[in-house]
């Protein structure tokens, strides 16, 4: 059976260490906090100025100067620092965070992301994504393999305005979890009861061993 | 000293505003953003504007009144989704619309402020926004060039100013408004309490009164977006 | 969560040392040095460093201590008249040297940190530093760009650490120190003091944790080079 | 008679305006703070890293944390602020300092200024110096008009290695006062029984009316 959206936040979720900073995306990467494995310590940054990010608040904690990235009501913890929008990008784009998952709507075989813009459709602006993709150490993509009409969200070239290219590492879909290598994509792990043909036919990529 | 407390946004705004003119407003989505400016300068009827903010606010609400009011020519964004009206401008070809990775715009404001008037970032090389920028190798990889940003009024938010100018901000209402009062050739800062000289702790002023030359005491609605709560039975 | 706190300099430097290595030194004179990673760094015998600091100390203090003892090739500083042995090696072709206007030294660290490798100033134009670099024009007025540096290791002095390295510096002893702590491989903070989680105010944190590998308490001597004072009777 | 180090300092001192933000170098321009008229407020700027910098501390007051740009130690105001040297150069760079005193070796006439290096002789380094007449907004410059041996200090064209080009606004010496304009210095203010014969027998540089 393929993952859920949680079962593939759990996964992702499964490639924290302990003592990461680590910039969790919108939708299903927010999951992965719910997850994170015991004896693994991470540090959650947001990227609109705080690294040390706790969870939601109680109602009576609700303060409208305190929100993620995603402009959710937040909480801070005894870890928490807060700076300006420009070191916090200077912290992203100068590679001092271990990790960011994120969601897209496309990737390539070559490690290209798209997840910003559907021209004429979708014009919202990129936020931080591309600085994301661009400055963090490791990024890992967590999406659905295919998109609402069956095609394949893992390409050979990405048909889509690109957010970055050559920056992504790792793929994880409700199918299973693919790494960015040498002329393609590599298989890493299969989901449950997930057949192989299932994944080739569900994947314009090039498939490496 | 040269007085820099102003009675109102009305005031502090006096003889700065003129058509056609640039302004950056501070604040990530609608938190930290300067309210009592945006209503004033709405009320001036001043036009043909162009904004530098990371989000546009929200319809009805933040800049979201200055474009309803069709006083923005252009803006330069890093996100705008949460703005139908923005939208409808944008597709109608009465909007223009320059958008930034969000880094980049905090740093193109940085840089205008900071005297450096051109820097190179990895950031978008290779997608739709490198078009037509400077490319240069460092250490085999690939960067572009990105300017820096001026505005000639830059309009903030702030928690607590001194006599001096000198500014705290609260927690995540911080984001774009230290870099902002950098870049404007005047700043105005509006800000919940006004405290005596000396109040604030030297170590930790996070704007100095050097880049404010006008302060006022604002009214904030301070309206959240995306209300999220756990109950206490999750904990 | 790993461990940032170390027994002592020794323990924090322990595997980092190699000769021709690049250090990146925090202070600016005698003020905010790190007393006890320089002198853990002479201890170990480690040499032909490259070390890019704003000054080099004194003679027989501070950074002096490393180049009475041979061990610096190469100082990328903006002043060094404090020094009689650094007179006497640069001038005997012993050391090797690159002057940086302090504002420029400055920025290149905090590129180097920001993953801005190149930058444009007016600093230095017309002026035997701008020999060799490449010039361009902004609105008409000309410009040259600066490179980010980067260090193997970066040893700074810091007031107070929590146990995830937060770090808050005291009074004018910031200087260098915080961008240094952005723009080393691994960063070694020595400070006076060590408190718990959260006793630090997440407002104003000056160098997040982040950016903290290590951290020691370290024992100052604090030496002041120009004590000046005024009497009573002055007021 | 010519001026005194002190006189030049007080006549320094009336280029201040209320409100202004202001540098001063070592030497004569730090004397400048001891002449600063009444009514007129300014706040002087350190560049290691302190706006709002207060008089030299009492002996019990002394700090060796509190430190000014000529190592000198001295004491807060109630309107100091401290930031690192990146934030303090981004400032002068960024030309929000309004005015800038400093001392020179020589100067010229199309506004150049030398004050760093004397090759083979004194390599000490430019410190701020070459940040500061970048890039703050009035550039003064206060010198005695001659060297030891006699010679002009005020040049057509400096012998010295530059610290900065077409940046010196205003020139102070022991003589007079002298503006850097089209063509040349031209002469602003003259010392009390200084005779103009004097003065042009002691310029190298072009004086204009």
């Amino acid at each position: 059976m393929a993952w859920t959206r949680d079962d593939m936040a759990a996964r992702a979720a499964q490639e924290l260490q302990d003592g990461f900073y680590v910039n969790l995306g919108i939708g299903i990467p927010t999951l992965v906090a719910n997850h994170i494995p015991d004896g693994i310590d991470v540090t959650l940054q947001s990227e609109n100025g705080m690294l040390g990010m706790g969870p939601f608040p109680f109602e009576d904690e609700v303060d409208a100067d305190l929100i993620n990235a995603g402009k959710q009501t937040i909480t801070e913890l005894r870890r928490t620092s807060y700076f300006s929008s420009a070191d916090s990008f200077a912290m992203i784009r100068g590679g001092h965070i271990d990790l960011s998952i994120l969601g897209a709507m496309e990737i390539s075989e070559g490690g290209d992301i798209a997840n910003w813009m559907i021209p004429k459709k979708m014009v919202k602006g990129m936020g931080g994504a591309m600085d994301l993709v661009a400055g963090v150490k490791r990024v890992i993509v967590v999406m659905d393999h295919t998109n609402k009409a069956g095609a394949s969200k893992l390409l050979r070239k990405c048909s889509l305005p690109l957010t970055g290219q050559a920056c992504i590492n790792r793929v994880i879909t409700n199918l299973g979890v693919f790494d960015v290598v040498d002329g393609g994509l590599k298989v890493v792990e299969i989901a449950p009861d997930v057949e192989m043909t299932q994944i080739v036919a569900s994947t314009e990529a090039n498939l490496v061993e | 000293m040269a007085n820099k407390i102003f009675e109102n946004a009305e005031q502090a705004l006096d003889g700065l505003l003129f058509d056609g003119m640039t302004i950056m407003a501070g604040g990530f989505g609608l938190c930290g953003i300067p309210e009592n400016a945006i209503a004033a300068i709405k009320s001036s009827g001043v036009k043909d504007l162009t904004v530098i903010s990371n989000n546009c606010g929200v319809d009805g609400f933040g800049l979201g009144i200055l474009l309803d009011a069709k006083r923005i020519r252009k803006m330069i964004s890093s996100y705008v989704g949460e703005n139908k009206e923005f939208e409808r401008q944008y597709i109608a070809g009465e909007l223009e619309l320059e958008f930034n990775p969000q880094g980049t715009l905090a740093e193109r404001i940085r840089a205008g402020g900071a005297g450096i008037p051109g820097f190179f970032v990895k950031t978008g090389v290779g997608t739709i926004i490198a078009e037509g920028k400077e490319h240069k190798e460092f250490d085999g990889e690939t960067y572009m060039m990105e300017t820096g940003l001026k505005a000639d009024i830059s309009i903030i938010k702030a928690w607590k100013s001194d006599t001096e100018g000198n500014l705290i901000y609260r927690k995540t209402a911080r984001n774009f408004n230290p870099m902002m009062a950098t870049a404007g050739k005047i700043t105005i800062a509006e800000v919940e309490e006004i405290v005596e000289l000396g109040e604030l702790d030297p170590e930790n002023i996070h704007t100095p009164g050097i880049y404010v030359q006008r302060v006022i005491k604002g009214k904030f609605e301070k309206r959240i977006e995306q209300k999220t709560t756990r109950s206490r039975g999750d904990a």
